[in-house]
């Protein structure tokens, strides 16, 4: 008896301690996932990893029969086609991911205490080339964003779990500066991510809607039809940013990736639905 | 082979162009004075030699009321007329309104789907042609200006 | 722009300097052009800077090398008005974000 | 190359319901390419045919107005597993693709 006590106690120790110690994030997770539950009460938590279509009808029809037949599909194809090609040496790209191709997507964005400093999907596929002798690939390129579509595409329907390890002061610090950049006001229109995201969920801007915060990162790369190709998360921060008229940061510099970061964690418990279709 | 004919008139680069296509490529020629029109009603009668139409209630057009982006406008088109010959997406305020056209064979069924650009608001009209006639409804679909989405 | 084509000739250059103590256009103009890049790189630095600042500063530089530099003056007024405004809203926002975090 | 032409085909009795999507810019000819400022030529698919085991089941007939990278579904019956679907479009420049699946 005294024993299995004890073996209790040492299997909820370690559990104990990790709830209270990542009581900051998860408790801005909740009340993150709270608001926008009581904003549109019709909504399940599941659907807001469909972005603005989880709220509105006519544009969820169009969306819709867009997935039909999703324009996405050939940078699947792509992606897949140089995930699998040799590398200079004969490796793969997956040779440098110690997971199946199917988790990858979902180890990503994470904390790097070695590094200390967030690293993304698309920066770790960078690595992997340079390590590999290749040269980095533009963070806009068709290649990169192809490769990030196929392992989204194969991580769909896995739950996200960002990690904000508490023991970690590096991880808690990237985490809060994703979340000052998410809450704070710039550019010359003055307007903070949440202004339009939280606030303002569910208005209209001239003819667009403004889409829930939460599930913001689900679904990426988007094919845009706007644009007529895939863009990243990082590519869709730049837009938002270059909206309120801020100068947009770098794609994946450390402020983007942050905030990655954060609206990851967000996120937590959706599941992954990329690559998207978006207007 | 009437129809290679008729091509052959239009000069000896466009034949060499066709010469290097799949015969089955022949089989109709591309309507291309219906869809350089730049009235609707003109690329009906290019098209169909009038521009009248009856208004069939047999005919489902299926477009958004506010297109999403009006680069990619997603519109199917059924019916249950019969002896359908062919189906037409003519958007009127389009710069050249005639969007696309179906030929339908028999045995194929009168039920098309694809992705078409609107530059403003407009009507688009769904236009069924079978062996009795020239028949049609039509929606409008509002296009807007984005705002940070589009 | 304007020294090193004065270099060339050293008549130039003092006849260029003789204007430029008379009229004190240009020299009012690089040193409000510095001024106004050095306010833009401190927004920079605080994650602030604006879309448009640079490209002000940009087009300022322009019309001053086609010697408008009254049209250049206004340009680099806006620019250092944006600047000063994106140094004044960063420092606002140092604390003002907690006031919107979801709680 | 490979194709740059994808479809699904279903079949439910004897109708094949088809979906193909391809790869085009399908310009307008009224676009300017931002960085020259020139207009862009107009460049589409003009026709794209279906066949089943040889007989033309869908020829589709496009302007500029179709979609960047068009989608284009439909039906028809007389179908069976094992028939063999040929697409293949031409554009206004004399390109073409094709693309052959069988039927399951």
């Amino acid at each position: 008896m005294k024993n299995t006590a004890a073996k209790l106690l040492l299997c909820l120790v370690p559990i104990l301690w990790q709830q209270a110690a990542i009581a900051g994030p998860e408790d801005d997770r909740k009340a993150f996932v709270e608001y926008f539950q009581s904003r549109f009460p019709d909504v399940s938590f599941a659907e807001f990893a469909n972005g603005i279509y989880a709220i509105d009808d006519d544009a969820r029809r169009q969306w819709q029969d867009i997935e039909e037949f999703p324009p996405y599909e050939f940078a699947i194809e792509q992606g897949e086609t140089l995930w699998h090609e040799a590398l200079p040496g004969g490796a793969q790209l997956a040779d440098c991911f110690e997971r199946p191709a199917d988790e990858i997507r979902p180890a990503y964005p994470r904390f790097d205490a070695d590094r200390g400093e967030v690293v993304t999907l698309a920066v770790a596929i960078n690595d992997c080339r340079q390590t590999h002798q290749l040269s980095a690939l533009a963070y806009d390129s068709e290649e990169l964003i192809s490769i990030t579509a196929y392992l989204a595409y194969l991580a769909r329907g896995k739950p996200v779990a960002i990690r904000v390890p508490a023991d970690d002061p590096g991880a808690i610090a990237a985490y809060e500066e994703g979340k000052r950049f998410y809450y704070s006001k710039r550019g010359q229109l003055n307007f903070a991510c949440s202004d339009c995201h939280v606030t303002s969920v569910g208005l209209y801007v001239r003819a667009d809607r403004l889409s829930a915060s939460l599930g913001h990162t689900t679904h990426f790369p988007v094919y845009r039809s706007k644009l007529g190709g895939m863009i990243s998360l990082h590519q869709r921060f730049s837009g938002c940013v270059r909206d309120v008229r801020a100068k947009p940061f770098a794609l994946q510099s450390k402020e983007f990736r942050n905030l990655e970061y954060f609206l990851s964690y967000m996120g937590n418990g959706l599941e992954f639905n990329g690559p998207g279709a978006r207007k | 082979m009437d129809v290679g004919r008729r091509l052959l008139l239009k000069g000896s680069v466009a034949l060499a162009a066709l010469a290097a296509l799949p015969r089955t490529l022949l089989a109709a020629a591309w309507p291309e004075k219906a869809f350089a029109a730049s009235e609707a009603d003109a690329a009906m009668s290019t098209l169909f030699g009038t521009n009248e139409s009856t208004p069939s209630d047999r005919i489902t057009l299926k477009v958004p009321e506010i297109a999403e982006n009006g680069a990619v406008v997603p519109v199917t088109i059924s019916t249950t007329l019969e002896n359908v010959e062919s189906i037409s997406i003519v958007v009127r305020n389009n710069p050249r309104p005639l969007a696309a056209s179906f030929e339908i064979p028999a045995g194929t069924l009168p039920d098309v789907s694809s992705r078409i650009k609107m530059g403003e608001t407009s009507d688009v009209i769904a236009v069924v042609r079978t062996n009795t006639g020239i028949y049609s409804t039509s929606k409008q679909v509002k296009v807007t200006i984005g705002g940070c989405g589009g | 722009m304007v020294p090193v084509r004065a270099n060339r000739s050293g008549a130039l250059l003092g006849v260029l300097a003789a204007v430029l103590m008379v009229t004190g256009c240009t020299t009012t103009f690089e040193r409000r052009l510095a001024e106004a890049e050095q306010l833009r790189l401190e927004a920079a630095a605080a994650g602030a800077e604006w879309l448009q600042t640079e490209s002000l500063l940009d087009q300022a530089r322009d019309e001053a090398a086609q010697g408008d530099t009254d049209a250049a003056l206004v340009l680099v007024d806006k620019a250092r008005f944006q600047a000063e405004a994106a140094l004044r809203q960063a420092e606002f926002e140092a604390t003002a974000w907690q006031e919107r975090v979801i709680k | 190359m490979a194709s740059k032409i994808k479809v699904k085909a279903k079949l439910s009795g004897d109708v094949a319901e088809i979906k193909s999507l391809m790869l085009h810019p399908m310009e307008t000819g009224s676009r300017k390419d931002p960085d020259s400022g020139e207009l862009v030529p107009a460049h589409h698919i003009t026709q794209l045919t279906f066949t089943n085991n040889g007989k033309t089941v869908m020829v589709a007939n496009f302007s500029t107005a179709v979609s960047k990278n068009p989608y284009f579904g439909f039906s028809f019956s007389g179908a069976k597993a094992g028939d063999t679907l040929k697409v293949s479009w031409v554009d206004n420049k004399g390109a073409t693709d094709e693309l052959e699946t069988v039927l399951k």
